[in-house]
């Protein structure tokens, strides 16, 4: 396989990545934001996952089978730890906008920046 | 070489999924398409070999993480406001992957057997799970004893999730927005 | 939906059968793929569909708020005091080849009780976090239903969505 | 048992907070986590004085699997240095935690909050202790979303709490996920996550650019996590709006860790003579650090209420340490850990004091503390000597961070650079001396809250100000340990 | 007394005194009294330690390596600790007197960060490295704040502002960053004779080290940090007195000195010439301030303003770079001690007695105020340098050490400025007891200030004669080792 063939895969993730990335930095919509960070957060599980293929390997279950070539386990256990910190902290998130909502009645950066602004500068000398 | 394809299909699939997610103002259409990605994903992690963490992508990624949001967009305004392309976001998340892609011209090739990740440490938990552990599912033993550190830490990390949401909504007993009306909710919750 | 009762009855059959596949899923991942976060995810999402489907608050009643906690919190001790067991017994940290006859009967066992404790956490923690969100969709067309039978005066507190904290 | 401290110096706490949770009634959970922060900090000395005698790096392999099969925890003089800093700061600022929190927090909220409070702490040992490049991040993960949800506990008094919460939250987790993707190239690599394995199996990649973007995006993430200028903006609020206990807690460890954690992957992995490494990443991260020692300190000149503004001169003072990573000398690493080590204390000290001030008055700005010094000298008091720590005066510790600061600095010839140090310094005045005119010049306006002092607020922030004083007249013992420490990445240092 | 008892004795009296006013604050007379009395125990202490061979340096603590706090009693420390501690009680009976006498409220916080300040006089005087010279230099300036913001009026706290401002910065930034270097070139700070740097440093850079020296010893009011002494008189009379004479100022010129001689090493000075320049610059300050001087109508402006142009001569004399010139500068803060000291208690004199403080208004008053007048006659005199007072000697060693290196504009600079002097203050002489009166006052009888103001000045008078005739004892030899 030439070298962009061998690479194909990752760079396709990498886009990934960076739609995700940049929903992420670019949006002021919270909700949004969240989204933006899982497409982020999955794709980076995509390029560990990616890495642990191994060409005509099985998944790492061992069966009696004559010996044979195995995907590598660890980026898989890695993965499931990742997978299961990143909905730990979207459950977070979305606990935060629920309560960012209820207290300002809105969820866009901008308007939460003009509100506290504001906010700060009538309670500036107080 | 079939593996490839589906492979690409699935990945170019995704991209369009994240694409539209981007570009859509209706978060609903958007929080349902985040749910497609991450069974795609998954999808994508069957055709990987990976079959555990393909299980956990669709039941957490797909399930749980699109549950909450629902949830969420239950209780916020469900659109967006429109935005432009923010060109300094744009530059730095460009920046970012020419980085990445710098990098990956070194790595080793896609799928290839000799690839350090497969000849270092691997190999011994390939062999080491039939003989210290006597477990067919590698995944699992290197999970629960290799590597039992950092499960115990993920599994921390889950009960810090649940501690943090109960801290920032109140828990479930009593359903309540801080805002006096708590103490009576919280009365009948008992 | 819960007066429907196609769906009731086939809820009534549905959820004791995931609950099964969770616990297989749960004790089968030494063989095949799963282990303890998809089988709790699982397990958590049977419990979900019940509370959707008879309401709320009856889910609170058959698994009360407490008891989830105590859950949750049980299952991260048991995954770290199963390891400060292999301690005891004279051995590192989470070593299990000290809790069974065999080291190899001992991993069985340790991974057998941290898989468990894994997805007792899970699990509950995943229920918690439904019923906590769940706990504010108030007017989530979901659950307006539920709200109908839902003997609570929630009511008062969903008119007017506060645009102002005020704590003590 | 003794050979088990490394790991239960961890778990100690980690399975505290699941006990703590489910503890009722009134400072139950205050009174274990006071107990458990207690025994972790005996544990970290105990280990501290092991490792001293070992002369070595005690290692305690999890599972009994060695590295790289397994994950193994390294307690080396670096490590043995900063896990005291951690869980001392943590048990004084436990102390003073009961009356903050029970006038900050609603009570129904005390024992998941003292949970939290626990977990962020066993994150934060969790880090420091790990010899594996992954664990690294989960318990980076478990220190953060505690962190998270105790800054989002701000709200009962702040609303601003909240978002404050969220963007710190989105940051974070960016920062952890390049992290994340750095330590993926690193494995993709060499095939192994665990440090010193890494270390050695870089040295036959090392040249590959492949390498060094694994480097800039580990670097890149822990420089978010340490809020090293342009990327600290996500601190201030966060700190600001906190409630007051967590303020202390984390303004003066939870960065810090991160600086220890980008220390020990830049020389325990990549190493100093890695290619580019002394020349291009030492300058970037000199010309930030310098950067924001300017900013932090202007910022904070311009503050007026004292939660910001010492936050804003954590900026500074983070700066200052980046300097000395910067240096990428022996000397600037000691310097490193030695600021690391003493803005720990001058930053507990104040922000135990001022929370004093904001539990009792609402919140802590210049106008709330006009004439306090005639109120509440004790609280004042302390505060003043933190703040003269901060600019560096001789006889308390901050003197000596900035002499082996500049030590390094000159020894490298950095002239030019050593002098911007200094200005940035003196500029810290400014704001120290606002302070000082607040509370001392300025009599107290009519109709002003009164102040009063109370021995729970003042003796842990006088505890942290004594160590301050005493590390700043008797600092040979923890020069002596902090070279040690540099010695681990970069030998040579005294 | 032997120094290892003498030393803390002269560091401890000081902080007893003001523990003593804080405890006596409700007894003024008390706790006057009490002042009195350790000032002249410590006065004491000072003469008997000048006169002892003592040079055991006494350590305290140690921080790093090399960074101690310790004290070395050398002979130019000695000098200076004897000028500090003499002047300070004759200073805090005047300080009575004045105080008492123009009513100023607070005197309680008055007397203690006095007796504050000269305890930080004495830690400079007798410190044995640059980190204790430091630590102390800090303690001087921030204690002597509340002196100058004494009145609290705005204009009080805004000469207050930009006296912390300008010494505070210029120490943190220069003079730390001048102390730090040192540390890490030589890897000690210790004072010894002949100096440290020698050897240590490429004599390209010791033009710079010394300049982070010169300007970051802001006390020694070299211009162009010399803004904050003339914003400083707004302070009552008995603090100008403590600035100019007593402490500050002269802790500054001291350190100075005591840099160039015991870190630098004069030899080592002169053969790099490093110090050339610092020698214009000095030049420069003396005749831009006498000039000045010239402007000023008011009389503590004026003075002020002198001050800064005798400073110049100190550090003058140290950047000359030779044994003779150096003497002559310690000389110097002897004799300009006694003289400015003198001219200030008259100044005070003068505004409690009638409340004047323009020149112009002050014509004629000498025949008002006798003894104050010739008092200030001799001190302005002595400041001259005009034989039969210490002045004279002082600048006839520094004119010697310009000649012996040749620098002849120096020469001419000196003599220039000595004119400058004349006119200044022989106008306000002359103006005293010969002009026709302007000031607005009935009776031409003899109306001095109270006897406490009036005998401490005829005392600082007499002392500028004293020291012509006994300077010997006042001759400091750098060119033998210093402590012998």
């Amino acid at each position: 396989m030439s070298m962009l063939a061998g690479q194909w895969n990752y760079f396709l993730v990498i886009a990934l990545m960076m739609i995700g990335f940049y929903t992420v930095i670019a949006r002021g919509n919270m909700v949004k934001k969240m989204v933006g960070l899982t497409i982020f957060q999955t794709s980076v599980f995509m390029l560990y996952i990616s890495m642990g293929k191994i060409a005509n390997g099985t998944a790492p279950i061992l069966t009696d089978a004559a010996q044979k070539a195995y995907a590598n386990p660890l980026p898989h256990v890695l993965i499931l730890t990742a997978i299961v910190v990143g909905v730990a902290t979207t459950a977070v998130g979305y606990a935060l906008i629920i309560s960012v909502y209820e207290s300002y009645g809105t969820i866009e950066d901008d308007e939460l920046i003009k509100i506290i602004e504001a906010e700060e500068d009538e309670g500036a000398d107080a | 070489m079939s593996g490839f394809l589906v492979d690409a299909a699935l990945i170019s699939l995704l991209t369009l999924i994240a694409i539209l997610a981007v570009r859509l103002h209706r978060l609903f259409a958007v929080v349902m398409l985040s749910g497609a990605f991450s069974l795609v994903a998954a999808a994508l992690f069957v055709v990987l070999d990976a079959v555990d963490v393909a299980f956990t992508e669709a039941a957490v990624g797909a399930g749980i993480s699109t549950i909450l949001a629902l949830a969420t967009l239950s209780l916020v305004p469900r659109d967006e406001k429109p935005h432009s392309i923010a060109l300094v976001p744009a530059f730095l998340a460009f920046a970012t992957a020419a980085m990445l892609a710098v990098a990956v011209s070194d790595l080793p090739a896609f799928g290839d057997a000799n690839a350090p990740i497969h000849n270092h440490v691997a190999p011994e938990y390939l062999t080491g799970s039939a003989e210290d552990i006597g477990i067919p599912n590698v995944v699992t033993s290197v999970l629960a004893s290799y590597r039992g550190f950092d499960t115990l830490g993920e599994t921390v990390v889950v009960f810090t999730a649940a501690i943090a949401v109960l801290l920032v909504l109140g828990g479930y007993t009593r359903p309540r927005r801080r805002n006096g009306d708590r103490d009576k909710e919280d009365g009948n919750a008992r | 939906m819960q007066d429907d009762p196609v769906i009731r009855v086939v809820a009534k059959v549905m959820i004791p059968t995931v609950m099964l596949f969770a616990l297989y899923v749960q004790f089968h991942g030494d063989y095949g793929p799963g282990g303890g976060f998809q089988a709790g995810v699982i397990f958590a999402a049977a419990f979900v569909l019940n509370a959707m489907i008879f309401g709320l608050n009856r889910g609170r009643h058959v698994w009360p708020a407490n008891l989830n906690l105590l859950a949750v919190c049980a299952g991260v001790l048991l995954y770290g005091l199963t390891g400060v067991a292999s301690m005891l017994l004279g051995e590192n940290y989470l070593d299990y080849d000290v809790l069974g006859a065999t080291p190899q009967a001992g991993q069985h066992i340790g991974i057998l009780l941290v898989e468990f404790g894994v997805g007792l956490t899970v699990a509950s923690v995943m229920v918690a976090l439904f019923f906590t969100f769940a706990g504010r969709m108030t007017h989530n067309r979901l659950l307006d239903r539920m709200e109908a039978q839902d003997k609570d005066a929630k009511r008062g507190a969903v008119k007017e969505v506060p645009k102002k904290r005020s704590r003590t | 048992m003794m050979q088990h401290l490394p790991i239960l110096q961890i778990i100690v706490p980690l399975l505290g907070a699941p006990l703590a949770a489910l503890l009722r009634g009134r400072d139950l959970a205050w009174g274990l986590a006071l107990l458990l922060t207690g025994v972790a900090f005996l544990i970290s000395v105990v280990l501290f004085g092991q490792q001293k005698i070992a002369g070595e790096a005690l290692i305690y392999e999890l599972g009994g699997w060695p590295a790289p099969i397994g994950i193994v925890y390294v307690i080396d003089a670096a490590s043995a240095l900063v896990l005291p800093v951690v869980s001392g700061i943590a048990f004084v600022a436990t102390i003073a935690a009961r009356r903050l929190v029970e006038a900050e927090i609603d009570a129904r909220d005390h024992a998941l909050f003292y949970a939290a409070w626990l977990l962020t702490i066993a994150g934060m040992l969790g880090q420091v202790t790990t010899g594996d490049a992954f664990n690294i991040f989960v318990f980076l993960e478990i220190s953060s979303l505690s962190a998270y949800a105790l800054v989002a506990m701000g709200a009962g008094r702040d609303r601003r709490a909240l978002p404050a919460a969220f963007n710190y939250l989105i940051l974070g987790t960016v920062g952890a996920t390049f992290y994340v993707i750095g330590v993926g190239l690193l494995y993709m690599l060499t095939g192994t996550l665990n440090l010193m394995d890494l270390s050695e199996r870089l040295a036959d990649v090392e040249s590959t650019r492949a390498v060094f973007t694994a480097l800039a995006f580990i670097a890149l993430g822990l420089f978010l996590k340490m809020a090293l200028f342009p990327l600290h903006f996500w601190l201030v609020p966060a700190y600001a709006h906190a409630p007051s206990a967590v303020s202390a807690l984390m303004a003066a460890t939870a960065t810090k860790v991160s600086v220890y954690v980008l220390i020990r992957l830049i020389f325990g992995v990549f190493g100093i003579e890695f290619p580019g490494l002394a020349d291009a990443v030492g300058l970037l991260v000199l010309t930030l650090g310098i950067a924001g020692a300017f900013v932090g300190t202007l910022a904070a000149i311009l503050e007026t209420d004292l939660k910001k503004l010492f936050a804003q001169s954590s900026i500074a003072q983070l700066g200052y340490m980046a300097i000395g990573i910067g240096a990428m000398s022996a000397t600037g690493l000691a310097a490193a850990f030695i600021h690391l080590f003493n803005h720990a204390l001058m930053k507990g000290a104040l922000f135990l004091a001022i929370g004093a001030i904001a539990a009792q008055a609402g919140r802590a700005s210049m106008h709330t503390i006009e004439g306090a010094g005639r109120q509440i000298p004790i609280t004042m008091t302390a505060i003043l000597v933190g703040g003269l720590a901060l600019i560096g005066v001789p006889l308390t510790a901050g003197f000596i961070s900035k002499l082996y600061l500049i030590r390094a600095l000159l020894e490298q010839d950095f002239w030019m650079l050593a002098g911007l140090t200094f200005i940035s310094s003196a500029l810290a005045l400014a704001y120290v001396w606002k302070i000082i005119e607040a509370a001392w010049l300025k009599e107290r306006p009519e109709g002003a809250p009164v102040l009063t002092e109370s021995p729970v607020q003042y003796v842990p922030a006088w505890l942290m100000v004594v160590a301050t004083i005493g590390f700043g007249i008797f600092s040979a013992p923890l020069v002596e340990a902090a070279c040690a420490a540099a010695n681990v990445f970069i030998g040579g240092a005294r | 007394m032997a120094v290892d008892t003498l030393i803390p004795a002269l560091l401890g009296l000081p902080l007893l005194a003001s523990a003593l006013v804080l405890l006596l604050r409700d007894k003024p007379d008390l706790r006057d009294g009490q002042a009195l009395l350790i000032g002249v125990i410590t006065a004491a202490c000072t003469v008997r330690l000048y006169a002892s061979a003592e040079t055991d340096t006494v350590h305290f603590i140690s921080l790093a390596a090399g960074l101690d706090i310790s004290f070395t009693p050398e002979p130019l420390g000695k000098l200076f600790a004897l000028v500090a501690g003499v002047l300070w009680p004759v200073a805090t009976l005047y300080t009575i007197g004045y105080m008492r006498g123009a009513g100023e409220a607070n005197h309680t916080r008055f007397m203690f960060f006095y007796a504050i300040a000269i305890h930080a006089a004495m830690g400079i005087a007798l410190s044995g490295n640059l980190l204790t010279l430091f630590v102390f230099y800090e303690i001087l300036t921030f204690s002597t704040y509340p002196l100058v913001t004494h009145k609290g009026t705005p204009e009080a706290m805004r000469a207050g502002r930009i006296y912390l401002g300008i010494l505070v910065a210029s120490s943190v930034v220069l003079l730390l960053f001048g102390v730090i270097g040192v540390w890490v070139l030589t890897g000690t700070l210790e004072f010894k004779s002949g100096g440290i740097l020698a050897g240590h440093i490429d004599p390209f850079y010791v033009p710079f080290l010394l300049a982070l020296f010169a300007f970051g010893i802001g006390k020694a009011a070299l211009m162009p940090l010399h803004r904050w002494l003339p914003a400083a008189m707004v302070a009552p009379t008995p603090v100008s007195a403590l600035l100019h004479a007593v402490a500050v100022v002269k802790a500054g010129v001291f350190t100075v000195l005591k840099v160039a001689v015991y870190i630098f090493g004069i030899d080592f000075l002169r053969e790099t010439a490093s110090s050339d320049w610092l020698v214009y610059v000095a030049s420069f300050s003396i005749l831009a301030a006498s000039v000045v001087a010239m402007t000023k109508t008011n009389l503590k402006a004026r003075l002020a303003y002198s001050t800064i142009s005798q400073l110049g001569y100190i550090v003058l004399g140290a950047s000359l770079a030779t044994s003779l010139a150096a003497s002559g500068a310690a000389l110097h803060i002897t004799a300009h001690a006694a003289g400015k000291i003198t001219l200030f208690f008259c100044a005070g004199a003068i505004y409690v007695a009638h409340h004047l403080t323009d020149i112009k208004d002050m014509n004629g008053l000498g025949r008002i105020m006798p003894v104050t007048y010739t008092a200030f006659a001799l001190g302005a005199l002595s400041i001259i340098g005009v034989p039969p007072l210490a002045g004279a000697w002082s600048k006839i060693m520094l004119m010697g050490g310009a000649l012996d290196n040749g620098h002849l504009l120096v020469l001419a600079a000196l003599m220039i400025s000595s004119l400058l002097n004349l006119v200044y203050l022989g106008e306000i002489v002359l103006r005293g007891f010969f002009a026709a009166p302007t000031h607005g006052l009935k009776s031409e009888a003899v109306q001095e200030a109270p006897m406490s103001m009036v005998l401490p000045l005829a005392l600082t008078a007499a002392m500028s004669v004293a020291l012509f005739f006994a300077v010997d004892y006042f001759i400091l030899d750098f060119a033998k080792p210093a402590g012998g």
